[in-house]
């Protein structure tokens, strides 16, 4: 089996890649450059395939297949080796993440053909796909944590890449240090994991949970501290901040790394450790709940945002959090469904947003867009699809995952109905605003100066992969469409060993088959998965009626509700309060307490303050050499009388 | 009778030579033209050289002499060494400056001679009249040789202070003799021990005579509270005066002063350790304290010296014979790297001493590197950096005290923190030296003039005993040790 | 092992040998002294290699020593290296060359002084890391001051008087103390061999004031030079007066002086004292890791702002030692070396700024990425390995102290962790500030990018860093037994057959300790 | 053919050589201040002579010559150091000499 | 025997006044004179303690040689009576009042001190034979003496070179 015995392979294509390019593809022309970007993921990509190949020639119990390669820290009883993994969420996420980011790579070609830069932008590319892979592939945490902060980095420099504009470079700090804030509580629940079971390899971990409890508090500790990593990362309540900044990153970069990979790496961790999060109710709930509010809050700033990328990404925050719903339901399945078919549609809209932006020449406000519909046909097609995806119109990938999660929230393992509620909620909100985006960018008069700008159709090389992930959009979800009719899951199932291996005892998920094969259920089910649907529906509609039938209303709206409005408008003033609230009073506190007060007040005050004591009584007891020669004889009798008394006093003292 | 007085010549040879010499010097000197003054000085210090050879012949014949009022120990021969040396080093170093201050005598270097004689009495006394007499006989001359630049008030005024505080000094050292003599009946140092111990208490005349007489020796040394004259006298006193001044005779009085309390009044060390430890840590602090503020490198090394003094005391208040060999170890250390510095400073200081401040240094480390690496070598030892003299100095010092805390309790481990922080308050005043040569701008108003050969050669002697005691001590330590043992401690 | 008896003498006195080869060069004759102090650093290097191929890791006890006699009986010449001061010795020659190399061509004045007191520190560093004396080790230990406060002093910046004075005064006050303290100890144990007096001194055979004296004493000494948080404020001034191979030897290795003397003495001979203090110390180093972390990110001057760096990095080594783990012991050993790699490869980035634009200030700077994408990509990397992003060095080192302080003390752990996000702020923005954006200042629009001689010391660190990132076990493999020495003299196992003395214990006892102190760990998950 | 006690001399010494210190002390001109010294010095020499004859020995009256001759050496010196003095300088007042000082 | 009681007290009482006249008077040329005083009255007292050779040293060396010098020297120099200033404090307020503690001090140890008051009044007497005395010096105390003839040297040098004009 020449990939699952050498799985390095699929780490080392796309790193070599980023190292030529990053070497010598500064004097190399485009072509080539591409072609080594390019070719290195598409092999890893091929390779990805072989795997999965052999990987169902595996038998079960070879399952997960670890590979490890060698030592990488060993101190005491600490010891880490580099080891990567095989197992069916492994590969879900391989192809994933391997497919979307070669036709991200094809894509990018044609967007950042006439950018400076070429050949940094495919290196960190392909080091981003290199860290990505290394992620989903890692047999332990700590290994885990190297693709984690790798392609944290790798989302820094990219967002940075125009580093001249200083919000670029704004904004890939503050993705980079938001997520580090998460990254803390990873780091701490690293810590804890190995503490309490004396290993980081996930199969050692996951025995070891099974094999004897372990108290539930030091369970749920972990698991909310690991989770706090996956806030950070996934762009989750209270630290999602980062991500619709990010958006200063070129198109495809948002596409590749804060849609379809990067931001569901927490969703992604979450699932690996189910054994540990189902064992955690608590930790679950808290789950569930952030999932569920994140995707209802950031769905209400999607309604107003009028940069078409900004709409995108508070959609991505918001869909995020629909994952972690499904987790915290305990629907880990779902879950990594919903993050594939996301990958797929946002993906998609993602580059048709970008696909946009380069015709309209750089532009991303959608209210100096419209009526694009004609000019850029196959971009229009193409996220048209994505916009009844992602809106859970039936038929399409993002109906089926996210009518699983609902569909889970509402009555599976830890079913909650609020957090039903507020999901379905966010479906009403996400189809609306996605239509807002659509019907502002495609539909009605043209809002700019066609004089200036001359729309124009993208190149091949954009329009293919735009076309291709459509294809996915819609058909992505189709694993699962057979259970509506009472079928299998066909994802479910195949995820299920993952998710059952280690699992306690009493969440059987496949009670949740049983039970959604039963009859009587699969009436209710129907019923109720109409719910999603119709809400869909009827965003749409408003969203028709608001932007197409009367688009003055709106503004009128915007008048009466001007307070709501505008505190939709600026996000709930968030970073405001951030900066007001953390990082303003921490400047303060470190210049004018701990630098100048403590250190430069008190130590150095203390240190100088000695200095200048010595000196001072240096010059005072210089004074005693008066040059007064009967001062000097006052001093020799005052010590010929000082010390004779000394010694007397002392003579007196032992004789009497 | 006579013939055994004669035999016992050969035990005081090394003063018989430096008086002899220094004879020879007085008569030559006025057959010598101005010019050829300068060989009177060669003479002279040709006369420490056979002083010197003549030690080793009294090391070979160790005993007492004259009637036991001479003890020719190994402790004597040490001390005798380091006090010769001192001479000799001082009187390289006076040669050329004479001429360059065109005072030029024979008599100078007779007195040096004579002075150093002194010393060796002292250092070998084994009664306290003896002993009074080699003090005055280093006394009187050393304030002649103060007062040397009649020409310089600075000079005159010093050697009048030197002169009646000395005087007033040497009276109370004589009281207190007559003090111990009216106690025990004798004036031998060794009677006296074996008088105290015999005494069912110690007598109170005893006790006051000790005191008195620490009077007399406390001023020799410079040491708090009668430190005061030092820095007045070394400023005053022309350079190589000082360097003689600040090496020789603290070592001889320090001599006198550990043959009285470890010796006479050794069964009383509780008494007087007080008395060491009070005077140490006065004399560290102010000396330490003042030097901090001083602009004039001389007067500044004055003061270091004052410190120095302190150090040893820490070691002495040790009382046991470890400390002895601390003292003398610690004796020899000082001595070579203090009139290393004084004689660098003697160079620096161009005709009339007018080029003494600190501030006059500035750049030197570019205009004569050498030079400035000497004095830095000496200033570094003096601070008590390891791999020079200073430091293994400090080092034995605090290991004997410490040694003794079994004796003395805890106050003597504070002794020795308060000396360990003591001297890390001199490092800045001797760093600042180093700053001003190496830091600093140079000024160009200075011209360096080449180091006279005689001055270089006693430079060059003395930063080579600063580094060989710094690297390799283990001999001279252990001969320090020999040396304690000679002692007939209590 | 392969015994080489004079192998560590040559080591040790090799660089003072060349300096004598510089002195007799004429003073102006400034290629020749550079090419002689290179070359002669280079293969100090080389030489000190050979110290691998001999080493035998499963010895917990000292190789190649030597040992004669000195000053009386007491005091010998005894040198020998372990796991623990292997590596630093290594550190120190492959440092010297670099530093060498970088003031090729800043330095102008009196070069031949600034070659031969950095050759002169080499001595004095290497002779600190392999005396097995403590006067031996006192000497060295103080004659590294006096080559660094000329260095300050002579080719420092504006303030480099009150840096140099402040710098050796601050120092000398700690080691004087100590200097009392090894007298003391010899006044105790009649010995200044350390490994008699290890011997003699079995954990609680000290009166317990005592103990806690002496330890205070040398821990003193150690503090100041780490340094630990209330006695850090020489270390800014010292850091941004220096000339930028100064910074390199300071952060570098001088400041391991401090931490390699509490793991070599304070802690195996202080036993009881060192576990007393321990809570005190790990809070004073949690304190010094936010605090340098917060003060480090508002500084405007980019060296001052690195300088601070090292008072949290170096608390996060403390804290490892003070954890008295094997894991994270090992950790704060590797921590040392990382810091000596990455801050030292960050003082030579801000060094080559200064050399271009005679200025720390970052306001000076901004959007250099533009002028110099070289220079100011190996930057980026050299920060991100100081802010220890996997898999680069500073993420081992500081994560295995992470995990070994955390068996212990959950809540230390956590607080250090902070240190990790807060090293990311202040290196960020400061990167972001000095490389990103617009140029602002006419000035550096020009500024020519990294030469080849800058190109040749970068990405040797470069590499220096993505080694240690990934090979981490070549090193603390060769550690770990000389680690669990101390670590059984502070806790020994209870089940320990033999006395915890040091000489000679073989890899399987260490081995043994390591599970057990696994085992002691584990169980203590839940928190102690 | 005595009958006074050995410890009335000794007291009158005493005096004595408190009444020279405290003419050290007290006055300013350097030839009187020597005086003193003599003062003391004889005050001593009577303690020597007291003492011998306590202890009945001849040493103290030794001593006594010895210090009449140191005696004498110093007034040589001190008065040739006066004499230089008031060639240099106009006024003999000790406190009037402070050029060194501090 | 009453008289050896009357000539004692008598010539204590001129040592101490002359002492005292020595430090009051203020024309250097009585305190002279005062010190002569005392030396001679010393002098007597020293017969009393039965040293007359002592006694006569006093007188011919001490009285006649060195105060003489002293004489000639203040009329070398005709100095003026000696301005009482007080430019240091600490003498005016400490060292003279300290002298005078230790007047009574020491004065008080030595009647009080157990070793002088068991002294008595000395041993029987005879005056000491200046043979014995001789003796003493040229044999036991031989290596002083001979000392002493250096320090007379130095004395002379001393002299030579402070007082010569310069040429």
């Amino acid at each position: 089996m020449p990939i699952l015995d050498h799985l390095w392979i699929i780490l080392a294509l796309p790193l070599a890649g980023a190292a030529i390019n990053g070497l010598f593809g500064k004097r190399w022309p485009q072509s080539a450059v591409n072609s080594v970007a390019v070719g290195s993921v598409t092999l890893a990509f091929l390779a990805v395939a072989e795997l999965v190949r052999e990987f169902t020639l595996l038998a079960p119990d070879q399952i997960p297949y670890v590979g490890r390669y060698f030592t990488w820290m060993v101190a005491g009883p600490f010891k880490v080796d580099f080891s990567l993994q095989v197992d069916q969420l492994t590969v879900v996420m391989l192809l994933t993440v391997s497919f979307v980011g070669m036709l991200i790579h094809i894509y990018s070609t044609g967007y950042m053909a006439h950018e400076g830069g070429y050949y940094r932008f495919f290196s960190y590319l392909n080091l981003f796909m290199f860290f990505m892979l290394t992620l989903v592939m890692a047999a332990n945490l700590i290994v885990m944590f190297v693709g984690w902060e790798g392609v944290g980095l790798c989302s820094y420099l990219l967002i940075g890449f125009w580093f001249l504009k200083k919000s670029a470079a704004d904004a890939g700090k503050k993705a980079f240090i938001t997520t580090r804030v998460g990254d803390f509580g990873f780091t701490v629940g690293v810590l804890l994991v190995f503490a309490t079971f004396g290993s980081i390899d996930f199969s050692a971990i996951f025995k070891a949970v099974a094999a004897n409890p372990i108290s539930e508090v030091t369970l749920t500790t972990i698991c909310i501290l690991l989770f706090t990593g996956a806030i950070g990362k996934s762009a989750q309540l209270p630290l999602y901040v980062w991500l619709p900044d990010a958006m200063e990153g070129p198109t495809p970069v948002s596409a590749l790394i804060h849609a379809a990979t990067m931001v569901t790496a927490g969703v992604y961790m979450v699932a690996r450790m189910n054994p540990l999060f189902s064992r955690a109710p608590i930790a679950m709930l808290v789950v569930a709940i952030v999932g569920a509010v994140t995707a209802f809050y950031s769905a209400t700033i999607g309604l107003v945002q009028t940069d078409i990328k900004k709409v995108l990404a508070y959609s991505t925050v918001s869909q995020l959090g629909y994952m972690f719903l499904a987790c915290g339901v305990g629907s880990y399945a779902a879950g990594i469904f919903h993050l594939m078919t996301h990958a797929f549609f946002k993906g998609l809209l993602f580059l048709a947003a970008g696909s946009v932006i380069h015709a309209m020449g750089g532009e991303q406000d959608m209210m100096k867009m419209g009526g694009l519909r004609s000019k850029i046909p196959i971009t229009y097609w193409t996220m048209f699809i994505a916009t009844l995806a992602i809106a859970g119109i039936p038929g399409f990938a993002g109906f089926f995952s996210k009518d699983e999660i609902l569909e889970a929230a509402k009555s599976g393992p830890n079913a909650n109905l609020i957090l039903w509620v507020l999901g379905v909620a966010g479906a009403a909100l996400t189809s609306f605003y996605m239509f807002r985006l659509v019907f502002l960018t495609f539909f009605g008069k043209p809002r700019y100066d066609e004089h200036h700008i001359h729309v124009h159709e993208s190149p091949k090389n954009m329009t293919i992969p735009l076309v291709i992930l459509a294809i996915f959009s819609i058909f992505g979800g189709w694993f699962a469409a057979p259970k509506l009719i009472g079928g299998i899951d066909y994802f479910e199932k195949f995820l299920a060993p993952v998710f059952s291996m280690y699992a306690p005892p009493m969440a059987e998920p496949a009670h949740v088959l049983a039970e959604s094969t039963a009859s009587p259920e699969m009436e209710l089910l129907k019923a109720l998965t109409g719910v999603p649907v119709i809400v869909a529906v009827l965003g749409l509609l408003v969203a028709w009626w608001l932007y197409i039938k009367s688009p003055e209303t709106p503004k009128r709206w915007a008048q009466s509700l001007r307070g709501l409005y505008l505190l939709l408008l600026n996000k709930y003033y968030v970073d405001e309060i951030y900066a007001a609230l953390f990082v303003r009073p921490l400047l303060w506190l470190s210049t004018n307490v701990l630098w100048h007060g403590v250190d430069e007040g008190v130590i150095d005050g203390v240190v100088n303050g000695s200095a200048r004591v010595a000196r001072a009584s240096g010059g005072q007891l210089r004074r005693l050499q008066s040059g007064n020669t009967r001062s000097y004889a006052s001093w020799v009798l005052i010590g010929a009388i000082g010390f004779s008394v000394l010694l007397i006093a002392l003579y007196v003292k032992v004789v009497h | 009778m006579a013939t055994g007085q004669l035999l016992n010549l050969h035990r005081v040879a090394p003063e018989f030579h430096l008086c002899i010499t220094g004879i020879l010097v007085m008569i030559l000197d006025p057959f010598v033209g101005a010019a050829r003054k300068r060989w009177l000085g060669w003479l002279a210090f040709a006369g420490t050289l056979f002083a010197l050879v003549a030690v080793h012949g009294a090391y070979d014949s160790r005993g007492m002499a004259y009637d036991n009022l001479i003890s020719t120990d190994v402790f004597s021969v040490f001390l005798h060494v380091i006090v010769i040396v001192a001479a000799a080093l001082a009187i390289l170093g006076s040669i050329d400056y004479l001429d360059k201050e065109g005072i030029q005598r024979g008599e100078y270097y007779a007195l040096v001679l004579f002075a150093a004689a002194g010393m060796g009495i002292l250092a070998g006394a084994n009664e306290l009249v003896t002993a009074f007499i080699g003090l005055e006989m280093s006394s009187i001359s050393s304030y002649v040789l103060v007062g040397f630049r009649k020409r310089a008030a600075a000079s005159n005024e010093a050697s009048m202070k030197y002169f009646l505080l000395g005087s007033f000094a040497t009276a109370f050292f004589l009281y207190g003799i007559a003090m111990v003599y009216g106690a025990t009946g004798t004036t031998y140092i060794d009677k006296v021990q074996a008088a105290l111990q015999a005494a069912p208490g110690i007598p109170a005349l005893a006790i006051i005579g000790l005191g008195l007489m620490f009077v007399g020796l406390g001023f020799k040394v410079v040491i708090a509270p009668f430190q005061v004259y030092g820095p007045d006298v070394y400023e005053g006193a022309p350079t190589p005066v000082t360097t003689l001044l600040a090496s020789a005779p603290k070592a001889a009085t320090f001599a006198l002063m550990l043959r009285v309390f470890y010796i006479s009044y050794g069964s009383a060390s509780e008494f007087w350790f007080w008395a060491i430890c009070i005077s140490a840590v006065l004399t560290m602090f102010i000396g330490n304290l003042a030097a901090l503020v001083q602009t004039n490198v001389k007067r500044m090394l004055a003061y270091s010296s004052i410190a120095h003094a302190g150090y040893i005391l820490v070691a002495f208040a040790a009382s046991t014979s470890l400390g002895v060999a601390a003292v003398l170890f610690y004796l020899g250390a000082y001595v070579l790297m203090k009139v290393g510095a004084f004689l660098v400073v003697t160079h620096l200081g161009q005709q009339g001493e007018t080029r003494l401040d600190v501030a006059d240094y500035a750049g030197l480390g570019m205009k004569q590197p050498v030079l400035s690496v000497a004095l830095s070598l000496f200033l570094l030892s003096l601070l008590g950096l390891p791999a020079t003299a200073g430091f293994l100095g400090k080092f034995f010092a605090f290991e004997a005290a410490l040694d003794a805390h079994s004796i003395h309790g805890v106050a003597i481990i504070w002794l020795v923190v308060i000396a360990a922080i003591n001297s890390v308050i001199g490092a800045y005043y001797y760093l600042r030296v180093i700053i001003s040569m190496y830091f600093a701008e140079p000024s160009k108003d200075y011209v360096p003039t080449a180091v006279a050969p005689a001055l270089s050669v006693a430079i060059l002697v003395a930063a080579a005993g600063t580094l060989y005691l710094g690297i390799l001590p283990g001999a001279v330590y252990d001969f320090a040790k020999v040396a304690a043992d000679s002692l007939p401690l209590h | 092992m392969v015994q080489q008896p004079v192998l560590l003498t040559v080591i040790t006195f090799l660089p003072l040998l060349s300096v004598v080869a510089l002195l007799l060069l004429r003073s102006d004759d400034h290629v020749w002294i550079r090419r002689i102090a290179l070359a002669a650093s280079l293969a100090e290097f080389a030489v000190s290699l050979l110290l691998l191929r001999g080493f035998d890791s499963s010895n917990a006890a000292y190789q190649y020593t030597e040992y004669h006699h000195w000053i009386g009986e007491a005091i010998h010449y005894h040198l020998g290296v372990d796991g623990i001061s292997l590596f630093l010795v290594l550190l120190t020659t492959f440092l010297t060359p670099i530093a060498i190399l970088c003031s090729w061509e800043s330095i102008h004045e009196n070069v031949k002084g600034f070659f031969i007191s950095l050759l002169v520190i080499e001595t004095a560093l290497i002779g600190v890391f392999v005396s097995l004396d403590l006067f031996l080790f006192f000497v060295f230990w103080e004659l590294t001051l006096i080559p660094m406060y000329f260095m300050i002093g002579m080719w420092g910046h504006e303030r480099r008087i009150y840096a140099a004075v402040k710098f050796i005064l601050y120092t000398m006050f700690g080691s004087i103390l100590m200097l009392v303290a090894i007298l003391w100890l010899y006044g105790l144990t009649g010995t200044f061999d350390l490994l008699d007096i290890q011997q003699s001194l079995r954990s609680g055979s000290l009166p317990h004031l005592t103990e806690l004296l002496l330890f205070g004493a040398f821990f003193l000494a150690f503090a100041i030079k780490v340094p630990l948080f209330p006695l850090h404020t020489w270390l800014p001034d010292a850091h941004t007066e220096a000339p930028t191979a100064g910074s390199v030897i300071l952060a570098g290795v001088m400041l391991k002086l401090g931490t390699y003397g509490i793991l070599r003495f304070c802690v195996p001979l202080f036993p009881d004292a060192a576990r007393q203090m321990a809570p005190l110390i790990g809070v004073l180093a949690i304190i010094g890791i936010v605090y340098g972390a917060l003060v480090a990110t508002v500084q405007t001057d980019l060296k001052r702002l690195v300088a601070y760096t090292s008072v949290s990095h170096l608390g996060f080594v403390v804290l490892g030692i003070f954890a008295f783990n094997s894991t994270a012991v090992q950790g704060a050993i590797y921590q040392m070396l990382n810091h000596g790699v990455s801050t030292g490869a960050l003082f030579l980035g801000v060094g080559m700024l200064y050399d271009r634009r005679h200025t720390h200030d970052i306001k000076q700077f901004g959007g250099l990425a533009t002028p110099m994408p070289v220079l100011m990509s190996f930057f980026l990397f050299i920060a991100l390995s100081s802010l220890a992003l996997p898999p680069l060095n500073g993420f081992i080192g500081e994560f295995m102290i992470l995990i070994g302080t955390y068996l212990g003390h959950h809540v230390w752990a956590s607080w250090a962790a902070s240190g990790a996000v807060l090293s990311a702020i202040y290196l960020l923005w400061a990167y972001q500030r000095v490389a990103f954006g617009e140029v602002t200042v006419e000035k550096n629009r020009s500024l020519p990018d990294a030469s080849t001689r800058e190109r040749i010391i970068l990405v040797t660190m470069a590499l220096a860093i993505l080694f240690m990132g990934v090979a981490s076990p070549l090193f603390t493999r060769r550690m770990e037994a000389s680690v669990d020495n101390v670590i059984q003299r502070v806790n020994p196992p209870e089940n320990a057959s033999r006395p915890t003395t040091i000489p000679c214990m073989g890899a399987p006892a260490s081995v043994k300790t390591a599970e057990a102190n696994a085992a002691a760990a584990i169980p203590a998950g839940g928190g102690q | 053919m005595s009958v006074i006690p050995v410890s009335w001399y000794l007291v009158l010494s005493a005096i004595l050589f408190g009444l020279g210190v405290v003419a050290f002390v007290f006055k300013r001109n350097v030839i009187t201040i020597f005086m003193s010294i003599e003062l003391m010095l004889n005050a001593v020499n009577l303690a020597f002579v007291a003492f011998a004859r306590a202890h009945n020995q001849l040493d103290g009256l030794v001593f006594v010559f010895f210090v009449i001759v140191v005696a004498a050496a110093e007034a040589a010196v001190g008065l040739a150091i006066v004499i230089m003095l008031a060639q240099h300088r106009q006024s003999l007042s000790v406190e009037r000499e402070n050029l060194l000082k501090f | 025997m009453i008289l050896p009681l009357i000539i004692f007290s008598l010539c204590a009482l001129l040592a101490v006044g002359g002492a005292v006249a020595l430090i009051l008077s203020r024309e250097p040329i009585h305190s002279a004179l005062a010190l002569i005083l005392v030396m001679v009255s010393l002098a007597v007292l020293y017969l009393l303690l039965g040293a007359p050779f002592v006694a006569a040293v006093q007188i011919i060396v001490y009285a006649g040689a060195i105060m003489v010098l002293f004489v000639f020297v203040i009329m070398l120099l005709n100095m003026e009576a000696e301005e009482r200033t007080d430019f240091s404090k600490i003498a005016k307020f400490v060292g003279v009042p300290l002298g005078l503690v230790l007047i009574v001090w020491a004065a008080y140890w030595l009647a009080h001190s157990p070793a002088a008051s068991a002294m008595g009044t000395g041993a029987a007497m005879e005056p000491s034979s200046t043979r014995e005395l001789s003796k003493q010096l040229f044999r036991q105390y031989l290596f002083p003496f001979e000392a002493t003839s250096i320090l007379i040297l130095i004395a002379l040098l001393g002299a030579l070179v402070m007082a010569r004009k310069e040429e």
